[in-house]
């Protein structure tokens, strides 16, 4: 009874943030983002799946969302960006409508080696996702990785910005400097 | 299509000096990098230069090493000079003060780095020569005591042995401290070399004087190039930097300070007995109302001053401090333009900023021993 | 039941919080070389706390003014949540949950998360600019301390804490760790804003602290948020690398001494460093300090946290 | 090695370089040499000491404006040169009317920008040239010229801040003086 009470309360909770991250203008759709997640990783722990839960706040509302909210900020799109949520949700509903078709598949389809195996009801949920990543779905890991790593060489990339007067300096340069460099000179008249 | 335009955000910020006064910078920034700076002055102007038109000559006094120029303009003027002692004794203070508002430099430098712990030393040691610029004119901070045609007052009985047991017992160890502690610090190095650096070249051009021009490399220092009171006759020798950044400028002042110590010594050494304050008796005939003693009665009297006009210049701790005097025969100054070197230090700000990060301005501010009291005067 | 221990958890972190405020300012004022107040010091910050009380709110004029009130209330309890996995003795814990270490991970990047949206909410430039700063520092480190705390999880084989804390019973996780151990220290210094690897540099320097714009209650939420952070990382550190409550040695006169005085004498050796390295060092630049991070710290991280997890394998299959 | 050059060989090139055509009028008082030269002569002149190699004026080390009020022309506009090679000084005096603008020197010397724009505020004498001519020290409300000698010490007008109308406004004090 409890339990369902908490999870009717979550999962409300986070449908109406989903919501309202597609009708409200851009720092404030970030905040409730950070809030689906937060709701969506409660939820994973009334399943059971600390894990899960634990990195959905690490890596979603921890590392991703700072990233999604700085780009508003540093941007200043407040207000623009809510006229082109409406030009471009014909492009958001097709993504939508394919996001969601594939979790119908999945759904469907139910793969059997989580079903049946027996190991994996047993032992702590950690060791159950490390044996099936770095077995079954090895290659696709290896890929995800590849990805990201394609996505900060893009961004350091985009940073990089040449032509402007910006001083640099040298670290060992720096400290190698010592206080010798006074000299100590004489202002003498001609005389001596 | 989402179409952002990419600004450079302006930050308008307001700047404490090393002797905590305040100006307004309004800065450019692309991320951490300042593209512009613009320094507003005017928020302590309080018109000294209409203040001294309208007061008689000894009313026209402030803090020391910034009433030496005046009074040796007012001096040459009046074709007087001080006594040896009374000249040496107004070297002495100079020197003192000297070192104080270098200390102030070189700690408010370290706090611009992030540590603030010096300044709690420096503090102790600025409170010490305060105590004997009290002992010596009267008040602490405001030391008043030099006066046309000499000083406030002879010092008294015991000071001297004082100054010097302390400069060589205290002072130096303070100094030997505050080089082990944070010159060669390797953050504080990180801090301050190569930032700001201003070419020798540059900071002729942008108008610097005293020790930030030395920090350039220049050798140039009025006390010796074109010496007033006694300096001539004085041994010491003039720090000269290679870089010009602000490691360069705080090793100057360091080495300064101790110069400074080294002509305090010799002049404990040197300093005739006899107290007098008017040397040219000749003066006194010119003139009868210029006649100067050291009976207080007269000194506070108002004198006239001979017209003409005149530049002298002093080696103020942080530049050239001028005093340009055009009187009309009167007890009043007709006109008193004074030249301090924070307003041309200042002026250069947005030059040496240029390029440099956000978190350095506090650093290059207090190295180049900008004060906005006397930016505005 | 639950709501007496998180009073009593609350009431001991503010005692705790007084002192430690205490002897912050009598360290610093003895570094220093100053006088303050002797024992009815312990008053001034609660004093302190009952005056910024009566202060006059001031709220943005934007319309981020609910979230500017909320913000302080969310950051202050995602950091005392942490207090919650701590175990301080044997079973002396609120919650001692499996993934202890990945909550405690979760809510320091919760924590960075609700900084960003400080600076946000307080609608300033300076906050955005030292929220920036303080969050680009922060995630600088933070990649390499929980791979130091990854390396401790492949050495102990658990993510409760207590187990850690059990697991060290032979030997400290801080020696065979040791650059771990000074990597999370530093993360740890970063954190609690201590100088040299301060987050944002305020005072006289020309921007502020994202907490800028508070006043009131917003600001004792956001200052006793600072000092149970304190309490927080020279604890997470204690658990992780200092053996907990467990006595240095297996000798009979240390074990008559209770562990949970073991579990605060640990705490309050970090707390000094803390506080001493607060005095005693410039500030690193910004840029210089998140260049550190990226450019050695995680490179590094990586590598001992390979070498790690290759010595357990090896040790616990016994070949390669 | 710095000798402190001596004035009157300064002042004896005065006349047998191009200076001659430039400077009007020149005399060496109290170890100083002043060079009298007209408003549109001026640039030209500050180049030339700064260029020259006998006289090597680098540094400008102040402008500053004297107002003498029953003389005509009205103001005296004075530039302090500095030569740290030669270890000499120098003083340039322009003589200037009421709302005459002379030529700036900012082409020459930097650092003349700021002088100008004190000696703008406090006597009202502009500049042409100077890139950013505005008040420097008094606020932008303040519309007299507070170092002329016609200034009076004590106001006639009080500022202070009105909460009705929200902004600073003046008000007459009479009587005071």
């Amino acid at each position: 009874m409890n339990e369902a009470l908490v999870f009717y309360v979550l999962a409300t909770f986070s449908i109406i943030s989903a919501v309202m991250v597609v009708f409200s203008c851009a720092v404030n759709s970030v905040l409730f983002l950070i809030m689906v997640f937060i709701s969506v990783s409660g939820l994973f722990l009334l399943l059971g799946a600390e894990f899960l839960a634990m990195m959905l706040l690490i890596i979603y509302a921890g590392a991703f969302a700072v990233l999604l909210l700085m780009l508003p900020l540093m941007l200043n799109i407040k207000e623009t960006y809510q006229h082109t949520a409406v030009k471009c949700s014909a492009f958001g509903v097709t993504v939508g409508l394919l996001l969601f078709s594939c979790l119908a598949f999945v759904l469907k389809v139910k793969p059997q080696r989580l079903e049946n195996d027996v190991s994996l009801a047993v032992a702590n949920n950690v060791k159950a996702l490390g044996e099936v990543l770095y077995t079954d779905y090895a290659y696709l890991f290896q890929l995800c990785g590849m990805v990201l790593f394609v996505a900060i060489v893009g961004v350091i990339m985009l940073m990089i910005r040449n032509g402007m007067e910006i001083k640099e300096h040298k670290i060992a340069g720096q400290i190698i400097r010592s206080a010798d460099e006074i000299e100590l000179k004489q202002l003498t008249d001609g005389e001596k | 299509m989402v179409r952002a335009v990419l600004k450079n955000s302006t930050l308008n910020t307001m700047q404490q000096t090393a002797g905590g006064g305040f100006f307004r910078l309004v800065l450019e920034v692309d991320g951490e990098n300042i593209l512009k700076a613009t320094p507003h002055i005017g928020f302590s102007h309080f018109g000294i230069e209409k203040l001294i038109e309208n007061k008689s000559y000894i009313n026209a006094v402030s803090l020391l090493n910034q009433e030496y120029a005046l009074v040796l303009a007012i001096e040459k003027l009046l074709k007087i000079k001080p006594s040896k002692r009374a000249a040496y004794i107004r070297v002495l203070l100079a020197e003192l003060s000297r070192i104080m508002s270098h200390l102030q430099t070189v700690v408010s430098i370290a706090e611009g780095a992030g540590n603030s712990t010096p300044s709690y030393y420096g503090a102790a040691v600025q409170e010490k020569i305060m105590e004997f610029l009290e002992l010596a004119g009267g008040s602490r901070l405001h030391a008043n005591c030099l006066r046309v045609g000499g000083v406030y007052n002879d010092l008294s009985y015991g000071l001297m042995e004082d100054i010097v047991k302390w400069l060589k017992k205290d002072f130096l160890c303070f100094l030997d401290n505050i080089d082990e502690k944070l010159t060669e610090d390797r953050i504080f190095k990180q801090r301050t070399v190569g930032i700001g650096t201003v070419s020798s070249e540059n900071a002729i051009e942008w108008g610097f004087s005293g020790a930030n021009l030395r920090a350039s490399g220049s050798l140039w220092d009025l006390r010796k190039a074109q010496p007033y009171d006694v300096y001539d006759e004085l041994d010491f020798e003039i720090p000269i930097g290679k870089y010009g950044d602000c490691y360069s400028r705080y090793l100057v002042r360091m080495a300064e300070m101790r110069q400074s110590v080294n002509i305090i010594l010799q002049i404990i050494e040197k300093i005739p007995e006899d107290f007098m304050i008017i040397l040219d008796d000749t003066v006194a005939t010119d003139n009868e109302k210029t006649v100067l003693s050291h009976s207080s009665k007269n000194i506070d009297e108002d004198y006239n001053v001979p017209a003409g006009q005149c530049y002298e210049s002093t080696e103020a701790p942080s530049g050239e401090f001028g005093a340009y005097l055009v009187s009309d025969g009167s007890n009043r100054a007709y006109r008193c333009k004074i030249r301090t070197p924070s307003f041309a230090h200042l002026q250069a700000v947005p030059h040496v900023l240029k390029g440099n990060k956000i978190e350095d301005i506090n650093t290059i501010i207090s190295s180049l021993g900008i004060e906005a009291g006397e930016v505005d005067r | 039941m639950i709501i007496s221990e998180i009073i009593i958890l609350l009431s001991a972190l503010f005692a705790a919080s007084v002192l430690l405020i205490y002897v912050e300012r009598k360290l610093i004022a003895a570094v220093r070389l100053k006088k303050i107040a002797r024992v009815y010091g312990l008053m001034q910050p609660i004093a302190d706390a009952f005056k910024l009380f009566f202060n006059e709110t001031i709220l943005p004029r934007g319309k981020t003014q609910v979230a500017f009130m909320l913000l302080p209330v969310l950051f202050f309890t995602s950091i005392v949540a942490c207090w919650a996995v701590i175990p301080v003795d044997e079973g002396v814990v609120l919650a001692d949950i499996n993934a202890g270490a990945l909550f405690l991970v979760a809510m320091f990047f919760l924590s960075i998360c609700l900084i960003v949206v400080i600076g946000w909410a307080s609608d300033s430039k300076y906050a955005m600019f030292g929220a920036l700063h303080s969050v680009a520092m922060m995630v600088a480190y933070e990649l390499s301390a929980m791979l130091a705390i990854v390396c401790v999880l492949i050495s102990s084989g658990s993510m409760r804490l207590s187990d850690i804390v059990n697991a060290q019973a032979e030997m400290w996780y801080c020696l065979p760790h040791f650059p771990m151990f000074v990597v999370f220290f530093i993360y740890a210094l970063v954190r609690t804003n201590c100088p040299p690897f301060r987050m944002s540099e305020s005072g006289n320097i020309s921007d502020g602290e994202y907490s800028i714009e508070y006043t009131s209650v917003g600001y004792i939420f956001i200052a006793f948020a600072r000092y149970v952070n304190m309490l927080l990382m020279s604890a997470v550190i204690t658990v992780f690398f200092l053996g907990g409550w467990l006595p240095p040695f297996e000798v009979e006169l240390f074990l008559l001494i209770p562990s949970v005085i073991w579990f605060g004498l640990k705490m309050s050796l970090c707390l000094l460093i803390f506080i001493f390295t607060k005095t005693a060092f410039p500030i690193y630049r910004y840029d210089n300090l998140v260049q550190f991070g990226w450019k050695m710290f995680l490179p590094f991280s990586l590598v001992w946290v390979i070498a790690a997890a290759g010595y357990t394998l090896v040790s616990a299959t016994g070949k390669f | 090695m710095i000798d402190k050059g001596n004035i009157n060989e300064l002042a004896e090139l005065v006349p047998i370089t191009s200076l001659r055509n430039l400077v009007s009028d020149f005399k060496v008082t109290k170890g100083e040499l002043f060079l009298n030269v007209k408003a549109d002569s001026l640039v030209k002149t500050i180049t030339f000491l700064k260029d020259d190699v006998n006289f090597q004026f680098e540094q400008l080390i102040d402008i500053c404006g004297v107002d003498y009020l029953n003389r005509e022309p009205r103001f005296d506009v004075v530039y302090h040169l500095l030569s740290i090679s030669l270890n000499q000084r120098i003083c340039v005096v322009v003589q200037v009317a009421d709302k005459t603008p002379i030529p700036s020197a900012v082409s020459v010397y930097e650092t003349a920008e700021w002088y100008e724009r004190e000696v703008w505020d406090m006597y009202g004498i502009s500049f042409f040239g100077n890139p950013d001519m505005c008040k420097i020290l008094t606020e932008s409300s303040f519309n007299d010229y507070p170092l002329r000698k016609d200034y009076p010490l004590n106001g006639s007008v009080k500022w202070s801040y009105d909460e009705k109308e929200q902004r600073l406004t003046a008000k007459s004090v009479d009587g005071i003086i």
